[in-house]
């Protein structure tokens, strides 16, 4: 009896919580979009603790760079903006939770992120529900933005999707290098590393070359030279890893110590400062695809790569590169846009065509997808040197 | 119709020592059997053999004739033998009347579905369950402590709250592992009234390890002694206290005792 | 007749508290349904670990393993069955019946698999059967990050949207009912005795293996069920989702709300469940202040919460409910006047 | 047979970090009964100290001297955070259930592991907390010339030899402390039963305090190593590799010296050869596979004595 007595009155509190709850939201929510206020929030969903927390990082600070510049442009529509960011400790779960509450609580009008694919993919349904746009600098898993056979309609990318970035080494490795036997070393843990890894691998065998060598390791390993053994045995002219810099620049280090010479291919995720300082030369020689490159005389990128190492002392990585544009082209959509009501804004991102970010022009095609062209980047005297551009 | 209980030429072996070796004793239906014999005589170990705490090194323990060597001590307490603990081992977080409860669970017939379902099976399970346990709690006195967490009682009635415990299981055969310990003189009596009245009312037997011998002289029916592992003697009390060897084995034993000198339970394992 | 009675009162807390939850189902807006979703979970999660941790004193860390079976399994039956329709239902009947379909796929399967590492592992004790264990649920992440049915790293994606509070709150009060009706029959009690004394609770009759790895697989079970509706609330069911970390959060609760206690691990898991949402605003030192605030607590109140007894053995709750009896309280599931007066209070 | 080699060397290398962290777990372990989860991020702080030391003080030329008072410095400043940590977060707990301070074990690794991801408060002449990205760890030691040694066609780096022989220097120290001095036979003795310890006269407080400084200073040494050997720092790496030193910890049976060291060498070992001859997507798993099966067979380690309870 004592039992069920307090679990009616358990139930009680609960149900009159969830009533109070409602109301202030319900009251407030009723001119959502409508209410005059001269901010504009735009939220952002990030991992700025855990295990990705660096990416999550340099994703917001660069999207504070964007707000800062554009309030200082006057806003838009003659409001200001103002960014809220949650954090998501890197968990999908916590991501869904978080982007529910920027939307519904605090009425964000876009969404940005999540870096990660699998973040991303937690965050794309309530974005459709919601009717809000969430645009994600750097999730390139094709199914972010494609549920099944059909495109999400409230979810943006602006960075390429895994087939492309794989096909590009693909192609650099066998037509550019004249390489024939590769070996892959991949993040088995990670979707952005899974996804690239077997585009790269399916196209350098299309093309007629032979992976000798599938290796994988976990994000957070500190060696990986049973790996780098098991592939320096296999004799492979080039190892494909693509990982993220945090990983890679001890892969490229060890590589070298195991007397591995050949050179080293990744992907965006290899964009970094941090990268050389850590690897120290052991990667030179090596190459990976990026969305742009720091040497681009550009003055939007080299105005950009200025305030950033002003603002927080470092080299912008491709990850603060792709959030700053993700912030660019959705306060462009604002501005075109014909009111500030989510379907509006998702209207003017969908017909985003030739935008001129840092990281590359940006035309959104029918999936939703960037497309792009893509630069291959050397490395040279522990310095990235541009090499070549892969146009889609 | 085999005895409740029997062991032959048990032999347990740890490395190279031998615990005990060589017991028999056939238990009788009602008998009541003291087992006795001085510090480290192997007592506990034939117990622990008994009950399936270990694995006898050879030989054969039967319950009602069915060989139960290999079996666990819950296998072993199923089939009708029960036991109490030198250092009580009692659940010491759980009421007096759960800990009696638990030990029912013994002969209970209903599984997990009937308690997370409530089925009429568990519920007639359930009020058995608790008129048996209060049943055995008033035999041994303790119907005023049902409720008390069982840490919480004075050592005598922990004594025979574990006794309660052990009967609970409804066994053929009940071992008790010195209950009288670190109880005084007046107490010890009383206990050894109240095993035997249990024996009579019940109808089981019971083995008995006892440390003072004048004591379990007085209620056990036979004796057996035990020294070093070996069985030295067993028989009527009267002869048993007359056997030299016995008396040997004894002398440093009982001499202590006469002075009064502690001997801490844990010491006779 | 009889029969019919007993149904009745074995379903009784669900139809008491079916209503309740489409109220409150109906009133609450999205942003805090979520949120009531996850504290939901963790109740499940937290009161199912807590009959392997705290009734029967085994030191499990690999309950996040077992959600992952079970979101895995129910998953796959969802996003399978997507489009189709039971004959002569309306659709959404038929959606729901086949997400129960699923979530009793997952818990079933979650159930084999805390079986399969059960039998095993439960001869160990203490530190080494929570290694143990930790150890199946990274075997299990790793074995699904291999698959490729199972999308790897990143998992199966666009689950249908089905879990709604109503199922959230049925699973808890499921789960809450499960571990009471457990507390207070004899079979927990075996469990108990487990807790206290391994070596007299085989002696007295009871098959301790077996009742582990029964305790084990109950718990399992909802683990799994746990991990269906989670992963059908946010659409997704990945790898990252159940890490070791996860497993030691619901320890966590356990722990705080206090061993055995069942009210207490529903109470810890709200209050931890919502305390990191409120703490949300303070972005990266979130898990600073929650990290202090678990040291704090523990140091507080290191039995826990509410120690090993439930909210009602609390004085000043007794006083609340001028309770009739006085006796002194016991632990979780010990208050004797339970069973005795079943007619009345037998419902739970 | 050179890969064999190959292997076999990096295994080793592998397996000195885990039982070098292992080391202290087992101490730990051996006198409280606890898992001090928080041994990880202890090893994570003590690599970061090093770093701020390499930093601030002593910058400049790699040199033996430096090494010596980078890793020392560390090694102190660890056994002080070790110490606080016992007295204020495990201390008020001890007579409590065993898993009550497990959680305030979790709740100090969570505050270190988040803490040091803040971002800089102070920024000069260090950042400090240094914030989620990873940082390059400076060389403490230059080998000249070649950093590698050859042997049999496997490479072995100079930096990892050195790091194998300070493990087992280190672990000879233990050895001689637990069971060659008055310090040693006093912590066997609170190991045992803390209780009749204390009523033997035992300093039973400072006995503990000290274990938790040896076993802290310890895990900083294993932070330095592993940080010379794979230049990286950040804030989490001492979770995963705090649970693997553990796993290492339990399969040599906890509370044993040797058996951390072995346990720590084989689980190197294991992962290595599975990684390089198998599939090494499954890695960590077989890595736990094995330690099942090892348990199962020995369910108290390969070092740790089965204890029977007496009935």
């Amino acid at each position: 009896m004592r039992f069920a007595r307090a679990l009616a009155v358990s139930a009680l509190v609960l149900a009159v919580a969830g009533c109070e709850k409602k109301q202030e939201p319900a009251a407030a929510g009723q001119q959502q979009a409508a209410a005059p206020s001269d901010t504009i929030l735009i939220g952002h969903v990030a991992s700025l603790t855990g295990e990705q927390a660096t990416f999550g990082e340099s994703t917001d600070n660069a999207i504070k760079l964007a707000i800062a510049e554009a309030n200082a442009n006057g806003g838009v529509k003659g409001k200001k903006l103002a960014l809220k960011t949650y954090d998501d400790q890197g968990k999908p779960e916590e991501a869904a939770v978080a982007a529910t509450r920027l939307i519904v609580q605090d009425k964000v009008a876009v969404l940005l992120g999540e870096v990660a694919s699998s973040r991303s993919l937690a965050i794309a349904p309530i974005a459709d529900t919601n009717k809000v746009p969430q645009i994600s600098p750097t999730s390139t898993n094709p199914r972010v933005t494609k549920d099944g056979t059909k495109t999400r309609p409230y979810v943006f990318r602006v960075c390429f999707i895994d087939p492309f970035q794989g096909t590009v080494m693909a192609k650099f490795a066998h037509e550019n290098l004249k390489l024939k036997r590769v070996a892959i070393l991949r993040d088995v843990g990670n979707d952005y590393s899974v996804g690239l890894a077997d585009y790269f691998s399916a196209k350098f065998k299309e093309l007629g070359g032979e992976v000798v060598s599938d290796q994988s390791f976990k994000a957070g390993d500190q060696d990986f030279k049973a790996q780098l053994t098991a592939i320096k045995n296999k004799n492979p002219q080039l190892i494909y890893v693509p990982a993220y810099y945090t990983d890679v620049a001890l892969i490229g280090r060890q590589a070298r110590e195991l007397g591995f010479k050949g050179p080293l291919a990744g992907g965006d995720g290899w964009d970094s400062a941090k990268l050389y300082e850590i690897a120290q030369g052991a990667l030179d020689g090596s190459y990976f695809s990026n969305h742009y490159t720091h040497e681009n005389p550009d003055p939007r990128v080299q105005n950009f790569v200025k305030k950033y190492k002003d603002t927080y002392g470092s080299v912008p990585d491709a990850l603060a590169a792709l959030g700053y544009d993700a912030a660019l082209v959705a306060i462009d959509s604002m501005n075109r846009a014909k009111d500030l009501t989510g379907p509006s804004i998702r209207d003017a991102i969908e017909q985003t065509k030739g935008f001129h970010g840092v990281a590359g022009n940006i035309t959104l095609d029918a999936d939703h997808n960037a497309v792009k062209s893509a630069v291959v980047i050397g490395i040279e005297k522990n310095t990235p040197k541009y090499v070549t551009t892969v146009e889609p | 119709m085999s005895a409740p209980l029997e062991a032959k030429s048990v032999t347990m072996r740890f490395g190279g020592l031998k615990a005990l070796s060589e017991f028999s004793l056939v238990m009788e239906p009602g008998e009541l059997v003291g087992l006795i014999g001085p510090n480290g005589a192997g007592k506990t170990t034939a117990f622990n053999a008994i009950t399936g705490v270990y694995t006898p090194s050879e030989g054969e323990v039967r319950v009602s004739g069915e060989l139960v060597n290999a079996q666990r001590p819950h296998e072993i307490c199923g089939k009708g033998v029960a036991r109490t603990f030198q250092n009580i081992r009692l659940y010491k977080q759980l009421t007096a009347l759960d800990n009696v409860r638990v030990a029912c669970h013994a002969r209970a017939t209903s599984g997990f579905f009937d308690a997370l379902f409530l089925t009429a099976r568990h519920r007639t399970e359930e009020s058995r369950i608790l008129s048996r346990a209060e049943e055995y709690l008033k035999v041994m006195g303790l119907s005023h402590r049902r409720d008390e967490i069982s840490r919480n009682l004075p050592y005598g009635e922990q004594r025979r709250l574990e006794i309660a415990r052990a009967l609970a299981t409804g066994p053929k055969v009940l071992c008790l592992d010195e209950p009288a310990a670190g109880m005084n003189a007046a107490e010890k009596v009383e206990l050894m009234q109240l095993i035997r009245n249990i024996r009579d009312r019940f109808g089981i037997s019971i083995l008995v390890i006892e440390h003072d011998m004048r004591l379990v002289m007085g209620v056990s029916e036979r004796l057996l002694v035990l020294d070093h592992g070996v069985t030295i003697a067993q028989g009527k009390p009267e002869a048993i206290r007359k056997n030299p060897k016995v008396i040997e084995a004894y002398l440093g034993d009982a001499y202590l005792e006469e002075k009064h000198i502690a001997i801490t339970p844990e010491g006779a394992r | 007749m009889a029969r019919a009675k007993a149904v009745f009162r074995s379903i009784l807390p669900f139809l008491l508290g079916l209503p309740v939850l489409f109220a409150i189902q109906s009133v609450t807006p999205p942003d805090y349904a979520l949120i009531l979703v996850s504290v939901g979970v963790n109740v499940v999660l937290a009161v199912s670990l807590n009959v392997v941790n705290g009734f029967t004193g085994q030191f499990s860390l690999g309950h996040a393993g077992f959600m992952a079976v079970g979101a895995y399994t129910a998953a796959k039956i969802t996003t399978g069955l997507v489009g189709v329709d039971l004959p002569f239902v309306p659709q959404a009947f038929s959606d729901q019946a086949i997400f129960a379909l699923a979530l009793s796929a997952g818990m079933a399967t979650a159930a084999l698999a805390g079986f399969l590492v059960g039998m095993p592992s439960l001869r160990l004790r203490g530190d080494y059967l929570a290694i143990v264990t930790l150890g199946f649920g990274e075997i299990i992440r790793s074995v699904i990050e291999n698959m490729k049915t199972l999308g790897q790293a990143t998992g199966l994606s666009g689950l249908p949207p089905r879990t709604n509070l109503v199922w959230v709150g049925v699973s808890a009060i499921a789960t809450v009912v499960m571990a009471r009706r457990l507390a207070v029959s004899t079979q927990g009690r075996a469990l108990f005795a487990i807790r206290e004394d391994e070596v007299a609770a085989e002696a007295m009759g009871v098959d301790t293996t077996g009742y582990k790895v029964r305790a084990f697989v109950i718990s399992a079970a909802y683990a799994g069920l746990a991990g269906a509706l989670i992963s059908h609330a946010i659409l997704l069911a990945t790898p990252r989702m159940f890490t070791f970390v996860r497993s030691i959060e619901v320890v966590v609760m356990v722990v705080l709300g206090g061993l055995g206690s069942i009210t207490g691990s529903i109470v810890a898991a709200c209050t931890l469940t919502i305390a990191l949402e409120l703490l949300r605003e303070f972005q990266a030192y979130r898990m600073v202040v929650y990290a202090i605030l678990l040291i704090a607590l523990m140091l507080l109140r290191p039995q826990g919460i509410f120690g090993t007894r439930e909210i009602w053995d609390l004085a000043i709750v007794r006083r609340l409910f001028r309770t009739r009896q006085l006796a002194a309280t016991g632990p979780a599931g010990a208050s004797p006047t339970e069973v005795r007066d079943d007619s009345t209070k037998g419902v739970v | 047979m050179t890969e064999f080699l190959q292997h076999f060397v990096n295994g080793l290398s592998v397996g000195t970090i885990y039982a070098l962290i292992a080391l202290g777990y087992t101490m730990v372990y051996g006198v409280l009964k606890l898992i001090n989860f928080a041994h990880g991020d202890v090893y994570m702080v003590g690599a970061f100290s090093g770093y701020y030391l390499g930093i601030v003080g002593g910058g400049g030329e790699p040199s033996f001297f430096r090494a010596a008072y980078v890793t020392l410095g560390a090694m102190i400043a660890c056994a002080l955070l070790g110490f606080v940590i016992e007295r204020f977060a495990y201390r008020p707990l001890r007579h409590r259930a065993r898993l009550t301070a497990l959680i305030t074990a979790i709740g100090v690794s969570f505050l270190l592991e988040y803490g040091f991801q803040l971002s800089p408060w102070i920024r000069t002449p260090v950042q400090f907390p240094p914030g989620p990205s990873p940082r390059f760890f400076p060389p403490l030691i230059d080998f000249g010339g070649e950093r590698s040694i050859e042997v049999l066609g496997a490479t072995m780096p100079k930096i990892d030899l050195l790091g194998l022989g300070v493990a087992l220097g280190l672990m000879l120290v233990l050895q001689f402390i637990v069971y060659r001095t008055r310090f040693g036979t006093a912590m066997r003795a609170v190991s045992f039963d803390p209780q009749v310890a204390g009523l033997m006269g035992i300093p039973v407080n400072r006995i503990i305090s000290w274990t938790f400084m040896l076993g802290s200073a310890l895990a900083a040494a294993a932070g330095i190593i592993n940080a010379s050997s794979r230049p990286k720092i950040e804030p989490l790496f001492g979770l995963i590799s705090g649970l693997k030193a553990f796993v290492a910890a339990v399969l040599g049976g906890i509370g044993s010296v040797p058996g951390a060291m072995a346990g720590g060498l084989l689980l190197g070992l294991t992962e290595e050869y599975v990684a390089g001859y198998t599939d090494s997507s499954y890695r960590d798993a077989i890595a736990f596979t094995v330690l099942i099966l090892v348990l199962l067979i020995r369910p108290a380690g390969l070092f740790g004595r089965v204890t029977v309870e007496k009935v």
